[in-house]
């Protein structure tokens, strides 16, 4: 094996290691500032890291429909993304380079939202299959947003390589060209889908559905989907920070990691002043938003692949 | 139109039909008629001489008159009068004409007696169970004279399931409740859906039915009653039991202290502010919007504040027994609520403001659960849900109590009959409540707060009163009797008549937005149910396969 | 517009800081009405069975153990916190408190037992003269079902011996 | 080690679900209430969610009642141990008003084994929030039944060497508290 294998393996690992330990944070701070929000004091900030070892120690009632394909789908979903914080770049660039591509990367996404699919569907109570029916829907509409974000930036660096699309490929072409800037909205105002909160947390909306697929899941099965929701809150603001906002690296390897951690940070404060202020958005609405939107970044393709 | 002109256009269309008419004054009717005419009657009253719904009750008189009785109460709101139409069934089991074809408002109302008291509506729609649960055996009515309030009868069966009907074609069913995070209560709803959209239901609820009204006929005293009435709901509890003081005082003739009719005015307005803001911030958390929920809770806390000030606890003020209050307002307690007033109402008009232009909530509110006039006046939908309808019926400015008639407010209508309007009405409606308690203090006389009552009251003379509840009228109806409680006391809440019209409000609709529909009636079951969809999510109940299911989300992906 | 009615919504809340109080630290000043658990002074309590008639929860348990004892009973599980006790208590021996922090694991914490003694009446039996307190309570709306039959029986009483357990509580007749 | 660490975490991160069985609501608004600014329970890890699976602690409010009581018990069942149930207000505790009525069982712990008393009607939120700092061994309960007992019979007529005092004084110098 290469040293520079080993370097990557490395680079993927410490990825990971930095997503476990940062994604209990990064929901604290979420709900920490959504209390101070709604005036109220809130939880300590390490409140998630406390849930999740709670539920760890937790019976695990295995009550679903097929409990082998619950099983199943559990580290389907934890699996994939913890795979995909290896192909996720955090600091300079993405470690696992020869590993995989953008495609691949878009495929391990879509692979969880699957798995999660999988969950309510093994899970089988009504409650389950209506959440699974609409996580379907909106993985279906709402993935390729991020296709076409990350062709873009292919497009205008000639490659799918995961260390040139994902360091602000987007802009790559001419300084600012039209169809970054396009891309750069679209995901903005759609990047409340992508971590699934509200407004757009509808396959899990707790006051309609119960938390949808997840709701037959308990203890440590249960710590393992909230623990994959925590980390998608991190790798989707890790994504949008590497190929949005490129700018700020020095080179040092623990200061570009602690630049791309506050970036993201910057992201999930965001992501909760939208979800404190907003009201759940029904499937239909959502879907129509997310068409308008895939219209809007379809263009931005088209323009992309004239050059602008 | 005046009383006795009401009495002479009865007895011109009906003649002999009509037997005997008490009008106690002060906005109140008894028509004794004959039970033979009593269908012809209700529906003369109610399309005719346009009147409202109010409800039905049966009674067991057997001990006093050997017969059961049978009352449909109506209201002329334009003359502020409640009229209600009585008759003595002799047979055996007793039978009478359903009016629900008429009526349609009177469904439940006849199912309940139907169940309680063993009353036949002939000719019912839908006679299925409505109040007792599941396992009760058939023919055994527990409002019945001759059953102690603890009985419980031999064939008293745990298991037995409940007989839901069939859904329709092509329909599969989602049980909704009875534990679910937006329903505060249990209640059950089997909701029969196509894709998200809901196609029906039914609705299988008084699952916190208590058997208050047996108990206040059995076992708790006139001045006991006030604290269980209290308890029928924990939110507008003083509601009940200040309407239920003033069925009593009406049917034995007394009438409170001035200084009182003030005290019990105030305390009703700040259960309308605190329940109101209590509804706004539920709404919120229903549509998943957190902040306005903290928000409006936290406005609200300082009127519980006040309220535990005043009367010694946040929520069960044991406010009214028979002929007065309890709780006086001292100078300070004035000083101190009219600073919480103005505080509430500053923030709280700051929250309407930015509310009014918030597009995100108006696209889960506007245009959803719509109710019309005419299902307004068919179902008896009443309070903020028919006032946002365009319905303009206020029982505190037409049949007015307390002080209401001694001070001036503005009662809100809406004009869309959807969740927007309701909650526009309701934030409206608490500047109104602002204003009534302003107007109370500064005009409240001094003088006592008790009357001393006489040792008994009289036997057998009825009362009844309507109070507004932050969730529409809350009717109270009593028989006053021996041994110091009444012969019959009979409560239909508001979310009674409002959760009738749910049915209506929900079909045709997106899935999710039947949970802020049946939000926005404010249900309160514990209110309709006093005296009853079971299946908890958890339990499995997949009632189509999961091959269907799959391949109706298949169907819907492609 | 939506978004400006957004941020108008987030500076309303946080305009008002950080409300949260510190409760279980620092408590809140209790308002002078406040009705907690009823405290039984036996020091005052002459046992008419006032409270025991006028609880709407039927909680307070009033029953002879002989000639002499009479025990009054409260059980506190079911207690409303109405007030009406301290009301209508002719000897005001029963004060609203102010206590409200009653959690507990075991539901018999809560309850108050008093042994009273009774002296009665050599000729009558009874423990009052005519004009006591009990018709002060019967003009308030007092219960009048078995006062007029000339027998001291107290609902509880009638209760307890159909049923001599109440709620797991064993309760000594004799 | 990660065991007993996870056991450790149970008191710090108490997921609750809330069950009416039928009361009134007055305790479960009293309970949205402690979710609320001025009390904000989430700062002891308290969270409100709407699957019993998920849940650690189940807050009864409201009685038993023959309509409810099958399915509280399925709730109940569906929840993963460790777990804890609460019987808030004193309907759930003792049945309140109508505990013998007809449709009534009684309170919550006839069919569902109680693990604390929240008595109230309804509790105040500072109640419930003890209530629970009780449970997690914030603070010490501070309840304890009160049993004031006769010890003597006090009259002369039984023992005229005993009368010391004034009057009834003498009565209670031999009254304990229990």
């Amino acid at each position: 094996m290469s040293g520079k294998a080993i370097i990557e393996i490395l680079g993927g690992l410490a990825n990971v290691v930095i997503v476990l330990i940062v994604a209990p944070f990064f929901e604290g701070v979420l709900r920490k500032l959504t209390a101070r929000i709604q005036s109220r004091q809130g939880p300590p900030l390490w409140q998630p890291y406390y849930d999740l070892l709670k539920l760890l120690g937790k019976e695990d009632i295995e009550s679903g429909e097929s409990p082998p394909m619950q099983r199943f789908a559990v580290y389907l979903s934890f699996a994939a993304i913890m795979t995909v914080a290896c192909l996720v770049p955090f600091g300079s660039h993405a470690p696992a380079n020869s590993i995989g591509d953008v495609l691949v990367l878009i495929y391990l996404l879509t692979l969880c939202g699957i798995a999660t699919m999988l969950a309510g569907l093994a899970a089988g109570s009504t409650y389950s299959l209506i959440g699974m029916n609409r996580e379907m829907m909106s993985l279906i509409t709402l993935e390729p947003l991020l296709v076409v974000a990350m062709v873009i930036g292919a497009i205008h660096v000639h490659s799918f390589r995961l260390d040139q699309v994902l360091a602000g490929s987007v802009y790559a072409a001419a300084g600012f060209p039209w169809s970054g800037l396009i891309m750069l909205g679209v995901m903005l105002v759609s990047f409340q889908a992508f971590v699934q909160r509200v407004p757009f947390d509808i396959a899990e909306a707790e006051t309609e559905i119960m938390e949808g697929p997840l709701m037959e899941y308990s203890g440590p099965k249960l710590a393992l989907f909230k623990y994959v929701q925590m980390a998608k809150l991190v790798i989707y603001s890790a994504l949008f920070v590497a190929l949005f906002i490129p700018w700020g690296h020095t080179g040092l390897y623990p200061l570009d990691v602690l630049i791309h951690l506050a970036k993201c940070l910057v992201m999930v404060l965001g992501v909760t002043w939208v979800a404190a202020t907003h009201a759940r958005y029904r499937m239909d609405q959502a879907i129509r938003f997310y068409a308008l939107l895939l219209g809007i970044s379809v263009i931005a393709l088209g323009m992309a692949v004239y050059g602008y | 139109m005046p009383a006795h002109k009401i009495i002479e256009r009865l007895k011109d269309q009906f003649g002999v039909a009509i037997q005997r008419a008490d009008l106690p004054g002060n906005g109140r009717l008894f028509v004794f008629v004959d039970s033979a005419a009593l269908k012809s009657i209700c529906r003369f009253v109610f399309r005719d001489l346009d009147a409202r719904y109010v409800t039905s009750i049966g009674s067991d008189d057997r001990p006093y008159s050997d017969s059961f009785l049978v009352a449909h109460h109506f209201a002329f709101d334009r003359t502020g009068l409640l009229c209600s139409l009585l008759t003595h069934l002799t047979g055996n089991p007793p039978k009478v004409d359903s009016i629900s074809k008429e009526v349609p408002a009177a469904n439940w109302a006849e199912r309940e007696f139907r169940d309680l008291l063993g009353i036949e509506p002939v000719g019912h729609p839908y006679p299925k169970r409505l109040v007792l649960p599941d396992g009760w055996p058939e023919g055994k009515h527990p409002l019945r004279k001759d059953v102690a309030w603890n009985y419980v009868p031999e064939g008293y069966d745990e298991d037995r399931e409940f007989a839901f009907d069939e859904p329709p074609e092509g329909c599969m069913v989602i049980p909704f409740g009875p534990f679910h995070p937006t329903l505060d209560e249990p209640a059950h709803f089997r909701l029969y859906v196509e894709g998200e959209m809901v196609r029906g239901c039914e609705y299988r609820g008084f699952m916190a039915h208590r058997g208050i009204e047996k108990l206040g006929e059995s076992v708790l005293t006139y001045n006991e009653i006030p604290m269980a009435a209290e308890r029928i709901c924990g939110i507008c509890g003083c509601v009940h039991n200040v309407a239920y003081a003033q069925a009593v005082e009406q049917a034995a003739a007394i009438k409170p202290p001035p200084r009182a009719e003030y005290i019990r005015t105030i305390m009703l307005e700040l259960e309308r502010l605190h329940s109101h803001l209590l509804w706004v911030g539920l709404a919120c958390h229903i549509v998943g919007f957190d902040t306005l929920f903290m928000l409006s809770f936290r406005i609200r806390e300082p009127l519980m504040w006040m309220a535990e000030k005043i009367s010694g606890n946040r929520k069960t003020y044991a406010l009214c027994l028979i002929g007065g209050v309890r709780w006086d307002f001292t100078a300070e307690l004035k000083a101190e609520l009219q600073q919480v007033l103005l505080k509430v109402e500053q923030e709280w008009r700051a929250v309407v403001e930015a509310v009014a232009g918030d597009r995100n909530l108006q696209k889960r509110t506007l245009g959803i659960g719509v109710t019309s006039p005419e299902l307004v006046k068919n179902v008896g939908l009443i309070g903020p849900v028919a006032r946002a309808a365009g319905v303009d019926i206020d029982c505190r400015r037409d049949h007015p109590y307390a002080a209401y008639d001694r001070v001036e407010f503005k009662v809100i209508t809406g004009t869309g009959g959807d969740v927007w309007s309701r909650l526009l009405v309701r934030a409206q409606e608490v500047f109104e409540s602002i204003r009534i308690i302003r107007q109370c203090l500064e005009k409240m006389p001094e003088g006592p707060l008790q009357l001393q009552l006489p040792d008994e009251l009289p036997i057998g003379r009825m009362g009844m009163s309507s109070v507004e509840a932050p969730r529409g009228e809350a009717h109270h109806f009593v028989i006053t009797g021996e041994n110091n409680r009444p012969r019959r006391w009979r409560v239909r809440a508001p979310t009674y008549q409002n959760l009738q019209g749910i049915p209506a409000m929900i079909k045709d609709q997106q899935l999710a937005d039947m949970t802020i529909s049946l939000g926005s009636i404010d249900p309160c079951f514990s209110c309709t149910d006093r005296m009853e969809i079971v299946d908890i999510r958890s339990g499995k109940t997949t009632v189509y396969t999961q091959e269907e299911l799959r391949e109706m989300a298949r169907r819907k992906v492609l | 517009m939506s978004l400006l009615s957004k941020f108008k919504e987030t500076l309303i809340c946080l305009r008002a800081g950080k409300v949260t109080l510190p409760y279980p630290r620092q408590a809140r000043p209790l308002p002078e009405r406040f009705r907690g658990r009823p405290l039984f002074d036996a020091m005052k309590c002459i046992g008419c069975a006032g409270c025991a008639n006028n609880c709407p929860a039927r909680e307070i348990l009033v029953y002879d153990v002989c000639q002499e004892v009479r025990i009054l009973k409260y059980l506190g599980r079911r207690c409303t916190y109405c007030g009406r006790c301290a009301d209508v208590c002719p000897e005001k021996a029963i004060t609203m408190s102010k206590e409200f922090e009653n959690a507990t694991d075991q539901i018999g914490d809560i309850q108050q037992q008093l042994d009273l003694f009774m002296s009665t009446c050599q000729r009558c039996g009874r423990c009052f003269k005519e004009p006591g307190p009990l018709e002060q309570l019967q003009m308030k709306g007092y219960r009048a079902d078995d006062l007029g039959k000339e027998r001291w029986i107290y609902r509880s009483k009638a209760y307890l011996e159909s049923q001599p357990e109440v709620d797991d509580i064993k309760i000594e007749l004799d | 080690m990660l065991k007993n660490l996870c056991q450790k975490m149970f008191g710090r991160s108490l997921w609750v679900y809330h069950a009416n069985s039928g009361g009134c609501n007055g305790c479960d608004i009293e309970v949205l209430n402690v979710l609320t600014p001025y009390y904000d329970v989430e700062r002891f890890g308290i969270k409100l969610v709407g699957s019993p699976r998920h849940a650690d602690v189940m807050l009864c409010q409201g009685p038993a009642l023959r309509s409810t009581a099958k399915a509280l018990k399925r709730a109940y069942e569906a929840m993963p141990s460790p777990k804890l149930v609460f019987a808030i207000g004193s309907c759930a505790s003792g049945g309140g008003l109508w505990y013998d009525t007809y449709n009534v069982i009684g309170p919550v712990d006839k069919i569902l084994p109680v693990n604390f008393y929240i008595p109230g009607c309804p509790p105040r939120p500072e109640a419930i929030i003890y209530g629970v700092a009780v449970a997690v061994g914030l603070v010490d309960k501070k309840t304890s039944p009160v049993k004031i007992k006769q010890l003597e019979l006090p009259i002369p007529r039984y023992h005229p060497d005993q009368l010391s005092g004034e009057g009834e004084l003498v009565v209670y110098e031999k009254a304990e508290k229990v």
